[in-house]
């Protein structure tokens, strides 16, 4: 494996899009290659160079390639946008759209990063330490694919819409989320770690929810079926296990209609 | 305006029966001409086709149902925007609906020079006229929707054509419109109570009339009025299993009624985007094409011409005044879906769908539309159509000509399906080997709809007098490439395109903004009294807007192009 | 001074729309929006006598209003500052990323403020951003 | 002669009238009388007789005073300001017609802008509710002639649309509802006793901010599914009784309103009302509608999503395409981040309807005010540049809240010299484009663009 590094030098006065800090636009190029890559501020054609030192060099595949933004990235979006493999780390904060539409590949930011993160992800990881804001591992606006597969591990508190329009993968918050957990979901796993104050699983289809801590609100449209043992992200525990949104429609399959499950963490 | 000499192209213009002479076309001021000095600028069309500029009879380009479609569909817009050029021109945006000004350029860049917006609902005139100004390059004219209107069910009912006639051209006058469109006769106006027909003979609650009656009754008005256009229908049961018994029931009602027009229009019906009407099978199961039987009857009837709706396998966007199909469609793919119903007027509906290669149904749609085209004895009478952008955007035309051009090129299409030896079981297309011609092609989509329009002295053909609107495309006419897809590039980017006299196109690039006309019929009648009272009446008691903020101002149509119709007492 | 923590809420109001349409430095626009309408029984417990000035504090900012009774019922609870400058000292931003500020659900702070003195629309937002040369 | 002028558009609320009569004085100038608006509407008309309004643009001076300028002046410091600015923001069009609308698109365009509108901090979480879920609607005069159930969810229209329940909603006596209210069944959703709560048959006085709960339970009824004994402070009973009024109404409407888009949860509230909706048309008759704040606020997400494919918060800054995604380009989003240098008011006021804080961020930057009148906004001002008033001394399309173009006619004749928006539009554009040393594209020619000064 191949390091680039990317050191900050200038603070962008609007965001900075850096939609080419990717491992696949990297590959293969020279540092001075790499800081002439275009981004945008504003309506300027910038380069990461403008922004950055860029020192290293990468691989010659994007597999090969990791990119280590060595300090903050609090006003630059799109980092990690579309990516297919190699990794990203931040050592500190980043801003909109980290993993935005990735594929492939590991994202590690050690801050704080802000909405959209893993917005219409279809593979890889993406790891954050602190906290996220809101729409983590959701659908762009109007579209019924959202979240396909991949992993999206937060450790901090994340805000509303998490997992909107969910298809297949897992997101995991690790402390508290504010609402709407899953809303229009047809698949895959979110496991909330901390308490969730409402709308968990509004007009969810099908699919799996976790919550370890408590829902202040529940929604009316979820039933309570049974009690269950689980183990979820290695806590084990007891669970009482709702099937819903009643109120929204269901597949069937052999006659019988498919709902989606939501555990939450029984009362000691 | 500057003169023009296309030189030593493969001239193929079947109003005139000419079918790849080397010949010029010369161009001064705006219209076709016999020669040009020698100032004339030249371009030379050595090795490539010219044909006339293309004309769309029927899409969905303009509108407030068009542009739910572009609301409501941001994700049609994410990374999507095909074509679209970079500096000094309108900004371009959206795929299966795109804006205004990307409509504008691609159509320009396919060589089309003239597109009927094919449902307009009167009482949102003025949004369509604003559009059709904010759409440049390409000549736009508007059908008012009619089928479902309170004024004509209930004259209808009473068997009053006159009084019919009388609303119509009042309507097509305020509305700056063309002729007369049908939208599932009486199952639209079912639907503003959530219901629908499904046949020919379900009465339209209230109005107690039933299709059958409404679409004998609009075709008589038109006739009365000689509309440069017949009236225009899609019609009742669109997209069902085993619906080409109903389509095959409309289009006889055509038999009884003779074409009255002084614009050399010959049919009396259009029925359009076929493909959506000409399936068998009682279910998706047994779901199969019935191209064959529809389009024996359409041969045989000179009094009907069709467009064919052909699916392109594009994810795209369904819209359609047919307000019940959109419903019963949203509960088939569950995705969002819109609705509009029009007070006394129509409706209309719009869902997104994946024409979906692995899906079976799909494929046989597919198959259906291109099936209509190939089974066409007269291609004058069968038109390139995607219903855009239902069955397809429009950029897709050029890959509908491929494959009505080319065995190999459907072919290679089929072999991509998941479920092919189903679709082959369902449908003719694989034993189909008709490949049709250049010269076919230009009637289907020049000559042809032209005429159906009665707009043949004007469009869709290149004889002296007429719009200076000329295709120049990268196709050497002797020797055709074996590779379809250059056949879909070569339309899909018009090596040259003249419009209304002015290069607007070269290499598929704009150049410029030409010079668009709204083309719009005036029918002048004596006025009829009674009509006018009910019309205000209305107006007073049932409508929410007033009648003198009804029609569409002068203003919001630039540039107009007026088709005078004159009816006698 | 005792103190009410209440959900507040901003909306339209059609003395607001009238007195807005006649100009927003018109006195009618002020009588229209200085005021917060809160439920007879809060106005007790936070010692707030009626028409009186009140202060308004959110996790943003406060202004001072003038304490009502509801024109329009308000439960226990709830209180209402009609939409417009006084209310949008005391709006959250925050958006929950969809563009449109806490205009209506928000916790504030609501205690007696007798002695102070009701701005002006033209004083609070030129204040705001250091334009304003009026007294104070 | 005074002269009655018949069939005028009310430039006011989202009822967008069009049956007002004005009295125009003999020079054109005055207006004389209003009837049939509402108070509100008759203000406004009345407003435009006011001999204080600003009749040149003002600049603000290094002293914090202001100074008038020529028109001249103001449409240069703004072309040189836009063209200068990295990402500026051009947000309002609350009061503006179609054709203004229209103009601005080339000048956002040319200026790499953010263009936005009010629904941006008003109905815009309905937009994002139409993008996920549609938009199953009708015009006004289906609720008329058909609805016999109208529900009003988290909106007021005694207040912010005072005519909607006497033209439209409540009270007509419609073609298939010749009672009127007699034949309609009325449901109000509102955390307060509202003025429009007091017409109703059935009030649900929920608590505040848990209204998704309660679309949820009446979803779940709907499915045959039992809930809770209270769901939202409601009681179980009331939820069922409601959900069987609208079950056996033929024709349901739901008007909703600033109570869903402004309160936690914001599009998801409409986003499940519309579900609601989509349910209730396999029971009967179902429709929704947002109750549009302005006369023709559903103007700019009709005329930018023709020319742009959005209807709001769209980012014209990256040159070959437009990019929105509300709650990051949306205004009061872009402000608090500080993602713009530059901030264009139109015909809406900031100043007093931005929270405070936002304005803060905005006014470290160039900020130019387009507006009939004086506000908020134009007094905290770089420059200020009036317009003839859409609706009174300038006529257009505007689209209803039904998304119906109405053609508005002009009362007045105007200021002398003061432009409509659509003008002045074009006139920044033009300069811009000779700063740039660039060729402007009209489309159709510039000479028919323009709303004519006399329309046939």
């Amino acid at each position: 494996m191949a390091t680039v590094t990317l050191k900050p030098t200038k603070t962008p006065t609007i965001m900075f899009e850096a939609f080419n800090i990717t491992p696949d636009a990297f590959a293969g190029k020279t540092p001075a290659q790499i800081a002439a890559l275009e981004g945008r501020e504003g309506k300027i054609k910038v380069t990461i160079g403008d922004f950055f030192e860029v020192s290293g060099s990468p691989g010659a595949t994007a597999a090969e390639t990791d990119i280590v933004i060595a300090g903050d990235c609090s006003r630059v979006k799109y980092i990690g946008n579309k990516m297919t493999a190699g990794s990203i780390t931040v050592n500190g904060n980043a801003d909109m759209y980290v993993g935005g539409w990735m594929k492939g590949g590991k994202i590690h930011v050690k801050g704080n990063v802000h909405s959209f993160c893993g917005i219409g992800m279809e593979g890889g990881d993406i790891l954050i330490d602190g906290k996220a804001e809101n729409y983590v591992g959701c659908a762009y606006r109007g579209d019924w694919r959202g979240m396909k597969d991949g992993t999206i591990r937060i450790k901090g508190s994340a805000g509303n819409d998490i997992g909107t329009f969910m298809l297949g993968g897992t997101i995991i918050i690790e402390n508290n989320a504010f609402i709407h957990v899953s809303t229009h979901a047809e698949g895959g796993t979110v496991i909330i770690k901390g308490d969730v104050e409402g709308r968990v699983g509004g007009q969810m289809v099908k699919g799996d929810i976790y919550i370890l801590g408590k829902v202040q609100y529940m929604l009316p449209g979820f039933k309570k079926i049974e009690v269950v043992e689980k183990e979820v992200d290695g806590v084990k525990g007891t669970f009482d296990h709702y099937i819903g949104d009643l109120g929204e429609r269901h597949p069937k399959s052999k006659g019988k209609e498919i709902f989606a499950n939501l555990y939450v963490k029984a009362a000691a | 305006m500057a003169e023009i000499l296309i030189k030593n192209g493969f001239v193929i213009d079947p109003t005139r029966k000419i079918d790849g002479d080397v010949a010029d076309v010369a161009i001064k001021d705006g219209k076709i001409v016999d020669t040009v000095s020698s100032a004339a600028k030249v371009i030379d069309a050595k090795g490539k086709v010219v044909m006339a500029g293309g004309v769309d009879v029927h899409a969905h380009v303009a509108g407030p149902k068009v542009n739910v479609g572009r609301l409501f569909r941001p994700e049609d817009k994410l990374f999507k925007s095909p074509m679209a050029q970079k500096n000094g021109y309108r900004m371009e945006s959206g795929f299966s609906v795109p804006s205004t000004f990307k409509t504008g350029y691609d159509y320009a860049r396919m060589g089309y020079a003239f597109v009927m917006e094919a449902a307009m609902p009167p009482l949102f005139t003025a949004h369509v006229h604003e559009e059709i100004h904010d759409t440049p390059i390409i000549d736009e004219a508007a059908l008012p929707v009619f089928g479902n209107n309170w004024f004509v069910m209930d004259y209808l009912k009473k068997g009053e054509i006159e009084n019919t006639a009388a609303y119509i051209a009042w309507l097509i006058r305020v509305t700056k419109g063309f002729g007369i469109k049908v939208v599932n006769p009486g199952g639209t106006a079912a639907w503003s109570w959530g219901l629908n027909c499904l046949s020919l003979d379900d009465p339209v609650p209230y109005f107690e009339i039933t299709p059958r009656e409404i679409i004998i009754g609009l075709m008589k008005a038109n006739e009365y009025l000689g509309l440069p256009h017949s009236m225009h229908i899609h019609q009742n049961n669109l997209g069902n299993p085993g619906n080409y018994a109903i389509t095959l029931d409309s289009l006889k009602l055509a038999e009884g009624i003779k074409p009255k027009n002084k614009f050399g229009r010959e049919q009396v019906m259009h029925s359009t985007h076929l493909q959506f009407h000409s399936y068998g099978g009682d279910s998706w199961a047994n779901f199969e094409s019935k191209a064959k039987e529809v389009m024996d009857y359409v041969n045989q009837n000179k009094g009907i011409t069709v467009d064919l709706g052909c699916v392109t396998l594009d994810e795209t966007t369904t819209m359609t005044a047919d307000g019940p199909f959109e419903h019963h469609l949203n509960h088939l793919n569950h995705l969002k879906w819109c609705n509009v119903d029009v007070e006394l007027e129509t409706a209309a509906g719009v869902v997104p769908y994946v024409y979906d290669k692995n899906i079976k149904v799909c494929g046989i749609q597919w198959a259906v539309g291109l099936e209509l085209g190939l089974y066409a004895t007269d291609p004058n009478r069968t038109f390139v159509s995607t219903d855009h952008p239902n069955a397809g955007p429009f950029i897709r035309y050029p890959r509908i000509i491929k494959w009505l051009m080319s065995k190999k090129a459907r072919e290679a299409t089929l072999d991509t399906f998941k479920y092919k030896d189903k679709v082959i079981d369902a449908t003719n297309i694989h034993s189909m080997d008709r490949e049709l011609t250049l010269y076919e092609i230009a009637q289907m989509t020049r000559s042809g709809p032209a005429k159906c329009l009665g707009l043949s002295n004007i469009y869709g053909g290149l004889a002296p007098g007429m719009n200076a609107d000329v295709g120049v495309f990268d196709l050497n006419y002797k020797n055709m490439p074996s590779d379809p897809e250059m056949i879909e590039k070569a339309f899909l980017r018009a090596a040259c395109f003249i419009k209304s006299g002015e290069i607007v196109v070269r290499d598929g690039e704009v150049l410029g903004h030409g010079h668009k006309n709204t083309i719009w019929v005036n029918v002048k009648m004596p006025e009829n009294p009674q009509v006018m009272r009910d019309i205000t009446q209305s107006f007073t008691k049932d409508y929410t807007v007033g009648l003198s903020n009804y029609p569409v101002r002068d203003y919001l149509a630039p540039h107009p192009f007026v088709i005078d119709v004159d009816v006698e007492a | 001074m005792p103190k009410i923590r209440l959900n507040m809420i901003t909306q339209r109001s059609i003395e607001e729309g009238a007195a807005m349409e006649k100009g927003k430095t018109n006195p009618d626009y002020f009588t229209a929006c200085s005021i917060c309408e809160m439920n007879p029984e809060d106005m007790k417990k936070a010692g707030i006598w009626k028409s009186t000035n009140v202060r308004v504090t959110s996790e943003c900012g406060s202004v001072i209003v003038k304490a009502i009774e509801p024109t329009q019922f308000v439960p226990p609870g709830l209180a209402h500052i009609r939409q417009g400058v006084w209310a949008n000292q005391v709006v959250p931003p925050r958006t929950q990323s969809t563009g449109v500020p806490q205009y209506s659900g928000f916790p504030v702070t609501i205690e007696p403020a007798p002695n102070e003195r009701l701005k002006t629309a033209l004083e609070l937002v030129q204040g705001a951003v250091g334009l304003w040369k009026g007294g104070n | 002669m005074p002269k009655l002028i018949t069939q005028v558009g009310c430039p006011y609320c989202g009822s967008s009238c069009d049956d007002i009569e004005v009295l125009v004085s003999d020079d054109g100038k005055k207006v004389l009388e209003v009837h049939n608006a509402c108070t509100i509407g008759n203000n406004l008309f009345h407003h435009a007789n006011d001999s204080t309004r600003p009749m040149l643009p003002r600049k603000r001076q290094p002293d914090g005073s202001m100074k008038e300028i020529s028109y001249d002046e103001a449409v240069d410091y703004t072309a040189k300001t836009l063209l200068a600015a990295k990402k500026p923001l051009i947000f309002g069009f609350g009061s503006t017609n179609c054709e203004g609308m229209s103009a601005v698109g080339r000048v956002a365009e040319k200026a790499g802008a953010v263009l936005d509108n009010c629904a941006s901090i008003c109905h815009g979480p309905s937009f994002l509710a139409i993008f996920d879920n549609g938009y199953p609607s009708c015009t006004l005069g289906e609720v008329k002639n058909r609805a016999d159930c109208v529900v009003f969810w988290g909106c007021n229209p005694m207040h912010a649309h005072p005519r909607h329940t006497s033209r439209y909603s409540i009270f007509p006596r419609g073609f298939f509802t010749q009672k009127g209210q007699m034949q309609r069944t009325i449901i109000s959703v509102d955390p307060r006793v509202s003025d429009t709560a007091k017409l109703a048959d059935i009030h649900y006085m929920l608590n505040q901010g848990h209204d998704y709960e309660l679309f949820d339970a009446f979803r779940t009824v709907l499915r045959g599914h039992d809930i809770p004994d209270e769901v939202a402070g409601i009681k179980k009973e009331q939820i069922l009784q409601g959900a069987e009024a609208m079950k056996k109404a033929r024709f349901v409407m739901i008007f909703f309103g600033m109570g869903c888009t402004h309160t936690d949860g914001r599009n998801h509230n409409v986003d499940i009302a519309i579900s609601l909706t989509r349910d209730l048309n396999t029971h009967t008759k179902a429709s929704i509608m947002a109750m549009r704040g302005h006369y023709n606020i559903a103007g700019p997400g009709q005329v930018w999503s023709w020319q742009f494919g959005f209807p709001y918060c769209i980012d014209l800054s990256k040159g070959s395409h437009a990019h929105m995604n509300p709650g990051e380009t949306s205004s009061v989003d872009l402000a608090m981040r500080d993602e713009v240098d530059c901030f264009v008011n139109v015909g809406t006021d900031a100043g007093a309807h931005w929270p405070i804080d936002a304005v803060k961020h905005v006014k470290k930057h160039p900020f130019i005010t387009i507006d009939p009148n004086f506000c908020m906004a134009s007094e905290i001002s770089d420059l200020h540049i009036p317009v003839r008033i859409a609706g009174v001394d300038e006529g257009g399309v505007v689209y209803r809240m039904d998304n119906v173009p109405i053609q508005f006619k002009a009362v007045l004749k105007g200021l002398t010299g003061v432009p409509s928006d659509e003008e002045l539009f074009d006139m920044i554009y033009e300069r811009m484009c000779k700063l740039t040393l660039t060729e402007p594209i009209w489309l159709a020619a510039l000479e028919h663009r323009k709303y004519p000064s006399v329309v046939s």
